[in-house]
């Protein structure tokens, strides 16, 4: 089978399962769901695969024209190149691993299958977003992710204590991302304006081999519109908020959409349009600035949150705060090595909370956990390797992909580094600080949740395994130059290079290996300080999070999220309700109650002088109607 | 005047004068008798513009079952000349001048409409035949139709007319 | 003469003025009748009009098409006074009458 | 103008007219003597040789008696009822092909006042309008029992017009026409329609007896419960008009029951005559065929008892239309087949 037919297959496969669990899913065994679900992304990664290494050149296959009129033509047609390629291999390898989490973690829930349906359409929204052919596609994907996103994070809106909260989230997370998505739309229009069409191809070809831009402020205008509806579906500042109340579902949930694929769209959406940017320097440095804002805030709100989803939640933003740097900095495939590095720690870390949560019977809070090492070891270590690498301890993946950034950032100028250093270094605290407090020390619950503390089953331990697995050995994927001088390095880099339309345009200069080594020196330094301490200070000392009234101030900041929600119900809500209130006052109930009601008088008033005519008489009325018919012939006679 | 155009003016004073007594008959029974005397001249007018078939089916269906019907409910409500609701004399006066003057302008208008001979005039369309080809060649789907429309007045007519069950109170 | 129609002297002006005459006088009866199935009958009397109209404009101009509309008025008008004399019978039940100046619950 | 078709038809349907009366008179003294004949009596025997003339005697005395109007009745209603059924009666009898064209005078006289090629639907159009007689004369008389009996009969005419229109058009579509001579004459010699449609004929016979209300259909009369229904206040000759309106149709549906399915004036063997003879045998073999269906209606009303009046209405609605539609639709495709139609 050519790929051309291979494509439409990969898609073909989740939207099956989901259609079979969503219709018959509620009279088929657990099980049975479960597998299938399952099956179907496994199937997709393997197609994937053989796309993956088949691919030479970009292929499209078109499904069917969606629109065709004189001005405008839309094709549902899928594309495939090395970034999509990559980026589906991403979502349907680490979703299939997610979805056999699940099926340990959801075992007890009552809406199994209609979790199965939702994770298997979250797929198959996912790979339209990353396979479509045109930005319209992207955007009919973006959508796509964005109802399944809303429809897991409320999950559990059903929940007697928690129902109403995690109703509130999921409207808050597709609140927030309409912000963004009417920035893309917005872009998309504008696009359609000065390019005439949504398909990559043909936007490329005008940018890169034909030079038609449109004049900067156009282009700026596209870019920032872009990268709005960016800043909202990858949580930058400020439409991040979302993300951390996201946690609100079910953690496989979390951990596959709000960590390792959905998050990661905003990232592609610049990567893909990277040529559009390459042009708009402008709109580059607010990306910069933004994620580096972002990945310093969340990583200092990170650092005293008690909730071991939170904790990793912020994270997440802190993480793609980096990646946003790396795109400012044009090092795209720095980014996209960062995500998929990032995509295996941060799901092996939030499928391991996933597990730490599952054995404290839902437990969240990690001041009451505590010396879980030997208790759940498989978990344990998995998280441990979680920690590691996203702390950037040597060659661990973190560490390859991060040093890159960092690297670049150096090269940039050093106010941007040093910021960045700090950043990276309040990760590795927060990240040793969770996994000290909740594997070492003494169990700090009751004994009635310490006695039921127990090891996952394996289809949970064993997507944990493999993903530590990849976590270790993922910086292999983008060794940088000094090591194994030779055709090994900088795997992703060529590979994307290599048929991506417009990387191959871009060369970064990477710092020399001079440079690289000291730079390396230093985050090994702070890496491994910050472990030291770490474990003096809550491993030898036992320390344990404090409660909330003992809080310094700067500690209460952290732990009040910045009061970024509360500055935003100042700003935002706040003026919104007074105004709507101004307007229900005065415009509403004043002046359009006043037009609408003077209007019924005015028609009530008449009606009851004409209601004098309507006799209810049929005579009366044909009568009339003879007068009328009369007038009318008589005219035209006269007319004649 | 040829024979018959005497004829056909006879005929159509007497068709006048009978749809005329339809309406002045103050008795009921005796509007439905002129009624069906009227239909009966509007037939002899029928084979008096070749029309054999039209003519025959006219006094089938109008004389013979429509009428019967409107009979039939004089009869059944047992309603007489005494029952006869009363118009007032004003609205008599308006309605008496108001269909004057329309006929009048409607005869105005129509008089001098100017009408070409047409040669090739057929005059066997009457005949059963010919209808019968037209009827099931052109108009085949409003002849399926108006039988569906048939079934549907007669459920109406037998669901309106039930007695165990009051549509209105 | 012009007009003429086929088989006679007669010229289809007549048949238009007496048809229309005689659909004036069904619309009289409809205004100074309040007896509703006289009121119904009127209206026959004023489709038996449309009918002879068209028997004459099928004559003049030689094609049955007119005379094939008349057979679908009849079927409308039979129609018609089968559903309306149900629904007056019914409605002699419930008021006593067929006035229908009496016929005004929804004036109300 | 062809005078002398003018006389001839004028002569033909003083004739029909003549006979119609005639036939309708000794009717009368038929159906006693049958009555009599079946409740082993022996009959009107005091008039004339074996009662022959005691139909001359009803005669006289129903013109004799006095001429009255109920006080409250309708005067001129009262009056012309009568006259519409008796007019409507005799109207029917101007389509029916009395027998083969005659050879006289050097022209040749066809036996049919006039062979309009809708002959069937005149008469079902004539009947439809039969019912006017009684359901006017039932009204003005302004006699509760006389007003049922209109009521009765118009519904019961409406039914039973529907089955008996539905197995005329099997006839029709057998003899390819609405022309009652060209329908007689497809049932050349002994191919009478009667063997190829005995439901048709049936459902034909029963709604004639129906129309005709005859005993077991005499819902309009009905002595027992209606007072003899419609001409209850009737007297004198105006119920002599009824009378003789009722013996007239039952002549005349005899005669188009054995011109739709008996044949008309065909005979087996009629090949062997011609001309005159030829005529003059038909108009023997078709007065035969009316007067053996005479007998049947009058052994039919002397044998069965009077139905109910809701069974009557079920029998109408219920069982023939349903019978007579069906058989219609058998008829219509095995024609269609025969005649290949299908290829």
């Amino acid at each position: 089978m050519s790929i051309q037919q291979l494509l439409p297959l990969l898609l073909l496969f989740p939207l099956i399962g989901a259609f079979i669990n969503g219709t018959a899913g509620k009279k088929l065994p657990k099980i049975v769901a479960g597998s299938l679900a399952t099956l179907m992304t496994f199937v997709s990664f393997l197609i994937a695969l053989t796309i993956f290494l088949n691919l030479d050149q970009p292929v499209r296959s078109l499904l069917f024209t969606m629109i065709d009129i004189d001005s405008l033509h839309l094709d549902a047609a899928l594309y495939a190149d090395n970034l999509s390629m990559w980026m589906t291999l991403i979502i349907t390898g680490v979703g299939s691993l997610i979805h056999l989490f699940s099926m340990g973690y959801m075992s007890h829930d009552k809406g199994y299958y209609k979790f199965f349906t939702y994770l298997n359409l979250f797929i198959f929204s996912m790979l339209i977003l990353v396979l479509g052919s045109n930005y319209f596609m992207l955007f009919f994907g973006w959508e796509g992710v964005g109802i399944c996103s809303y429809l897991l994070i409320g999950f559990h809106y059903d929940d007697e204590q928690k129902g109403l909260l995690n109703g509130l989230a999921a409207r808050k997370a597709f609140i927030m991302n309409r912000i963004g998505d009417l920035g893309l739309l917005i872009g998309l229009f504008l696009m359609l304006l000065s390019f005439g069409t949504l398909e990559y191809e043909q936007v490329s070809r005008m940018v890169l081999v034909d030079k038609i831009l449109p004049n900067g402020n156009m282009l700026f205008a596209i870019t920032i519109c872009l990268f709005i509806g960016a800043t909202g579906k990858s949580a930058q500042i400020p439409l991040f908020t979302w993300l951390p109340d996201a946690m609100a579902g079910p953690t496989p949930v979390s951990a596959l959409i709000h960590a390792a694929t959905m998050v990661t769209a905003g990232i592609f959406l610049v990567v893909r349009s990277n040529y559009l940017f390459h042009y708009a320097p402008f709109t580059r440095e607010i990306i910069l600035y933004i994620g580096l804002a972002t990945s310093i805030v969340a990583a200092f709100i990170a650092l005293r949150q008690n909730d071991i989803k939170k904790v990793l939640a912020y994270s997440t933003v802190s993480q793609l705060g980096l990646i946003f740097v790396a795109l400012g900095l044009e090092a795209y495939t720095t980014a996209i090595f960062h995500v998929t590095t990032h995509a295996f720690f941060k799901a092996l870390l939030f499928l391991g909370s996933g597990s730490v949560i599952h054995a404290m019977s839902g437990e969240q809070d990690i001041r009451k956990m505590g010396g879980l090492k030997d208790k759940i070891r498989i978990t344990h270590i998995t998280f441990l390797i979680g920690t590691l690498a996203i702390s950037g301890f040597p060659l661990f993946s973190g560490f390859y992909s991060k040093d890159e950034i960092l690297g670049y950032a150096f090269g940039h100028s050093l106010t941007i580094y040093i910021l960045l250093v700090i950043s990276v270094t309040m990760t590795a605290i927060y990240m040793f600080r969770l996994y000290f407090v909740v594997f070492h020390g003494t169990f700090r619950d009751s004994k009635d949740v310490e006695h039921h503390v127990h090891e996952s089953p394996l289809s949970m331990t064993l997507p944990l395994m493999v993903l530590a697995v990849l976590s270790v050995i993922g910086g292999v994927l983008n060794l940088p130059g000094i090591f194994l001088h030779g055709s090994g390095t900088h795997f992703l880099n060529n590979l994307l290079n290599k048929n991506v339309a417009g990387l191959d345009q871009i060369h970064n200069v990477h710092p020399d290996h001079t440079t690289t080594l000291i730079l390396m020196g230093v985050a090994v330094a702070i890496c491994l300080t910050t472990l030291f301490i770490s474990s003096i200070v809550y491993k030898k000392k036992g320390s344990v999070p404090s409660e909330d009234a003992q809080l310094s101030a700067w500690e209460t900041f952290s732990n009040k999220k910045m009061y970024w929600d509360e500055l935003y119900d100042i700003l935002f809500v706040k003026p919104i309700e007074w105004f709507s209130k101004v307007f229900y006052t005065i415009v509403d109930s004043f002046i359009l109650s006043g037009i609408i009601e003077g209007v019924v008088r005015t028609v009530a008033f008449s009606g009851d002088i004409v209601r004098k005519w309507q006799t209810g008489k049929v005579n009366s009325y044909i009568l009339w109607m003879v007068f009328g018919i009369i007038g009318f012939i008589t005219y035209y006679l006269i007319k004649l | 005047m040829s024979t018959v155009e005497l004829i056909a003016t006879i005929l159509g004073g007497l068709t006048v004068g009978s749809a005329l007594m339809v309406v002045l008959s103050t008795h009921p029974v005796r509007s439905v008798l002129f009624l069906i005397l009227t239909f009966f001249m509007i037939s002899a007018n029928y084979i008096m513009l070749n029309a054999q078939f039209i003519a025959i089916v006219n006094i089938i269906v109008y004389a013979g079952a429509i009428m019967v019907l409107f009979l039939f409910v004089l009869m059944l409500l047992n309603l007489s000349k005494d029952t006869e609701p009363k118009t007032s004399v004003l609205m008599k006066i308006s309605a008496a001048i108001a269909g004057g003057v329309l006929a009048t302008v409607l005869v105005a208008a129509l008089k001098d409409a100017a009408f070409e001979t047409i040669e090739n005039a057929d005059n066997t369309i009457g005949l059963v035949e010919q209808l019968g080809m037209l009827l099931f060649d052109k108009y085949v789907l409003p002849f399926e139709v108006s039988s569906i429309l048939f079934i549907s007045a007669m459920v109406g007519a037998v669901l309106l007319s039930k007695k165990e069950k009051q549509i209105i109170d | 003469m012009e007009g003429t129609l086929l088989n006679s002297g007669v010229s289809l002006q007549f048949y238009i003025i007496l048809a229309t005459i005689i659909f004036c006088i069904g619309v009289l009866g409809v205004m100074i009748r309040r007896n509703a199935i006289i009121i119904l009958m009127c209206v026959e009397l004023m489709l038996n009009a449309v009918n002879l109209l068209m028997v004459a404009f099928s004559n003049y101009h030689g094609k049955g098409d007119g005379q094939i509309f008349v057979f679908f008025i009849m079927v409308v008008a039979a129609a018609e006074a089968t559903v309306g004399l149900s629904i007056l019978v019914l409605l002699y039940r419930n008021r006593k009458t067929v006035d229908i100046g009496l016929f005004n619950k929804l004036k109300d | 103008m062809d005078t002398a078709l003018l006389v001839e038809k004028s002569i033909l349907i003083l004739i029909l007219f003549a006979l119609s009366l005639g036939i309708a008179a000794y009717q009368t003294y038929f159906e006693r003597k049958v009555a009599a004949w079946m409740q082993d009596r022996i009959g009107p025997n005091n008039a004339g040789p074996f009662g022959l003339l005691q139909p001359l005697a009803d005669g006289g005395k129903l013109f004799f008696k006095e001429d009255f109007v109920p006080a409250n009745a309708d005067k001129f209603l009262f009056m012309i009822a009568p006259g519409i059924a008796m007019t409507v009666s005799l109207l029917t009898s101007v389509v029916i092909p009395w027998g083969p064209d005659i050879v006289a005078f050097g022209r040749t006289i066809s036996l049919q006042v006039t062979d309009i090629n809708i002959g069937i639907l005149f008469i079902m159009g004539i009947t439809s309008i039969g019912v006017y007689g009684i359901m006017i004369g039932g009204w003005a008389s302004n006699n509760k029992y006389s007003l049922y009996s209109a009521i009765r009969a118009s519904s019961q005419m409406i039914s039973y017009e529907l089955a008996m229109g539905l197995s005329v058009i099997t006839v029709v579509l057998m003899g390819g026409s609405l022309s009652l001579r060209e329908i007689v004459e497809a049932q050349h010699g002994f191919n009478w329609n009667i063997w190829y449609q005995p439901v048709g004929f049936i459902v034909f016979f029963v709604c004639s007896v129906a129309e005709c209300n005859r005993a077991p259909f005499d819902m309009a009369e009905c002595e027992s419960e209606l007072i003899t229904g419609y001409h209850t206040e009737y007297g004198a000759m105006k119920m002599g008009f009824f009378l003789f309106a009722e013996y007239v149709n039952l002549f005349i549906a005899s005669t188009v029951i054995s011109c739709l399915y008996l044949g008309g004036y065909n005979f087996p063997g009629m090949d062997y005559f011609e001309g005159n003879l030829l005529s003059v045998i038909s108009i023997l073999v078709l007065f035969t065929k009316i007067v053996l269906v005479i007998f049947t209606f009058m052994w039919i009303r002397w044998t069965l008892p009077r139905f109910r009046y809701d069974q009557l209405m079920g029998l109408g609605w219920k069982k023939l239309i349903p019978i007579a539609l069906i058989n219609m639709v058998i008829t219509a495709v095995v024609i269609a087949f025969t005649r290949g139609w299908f290829n």
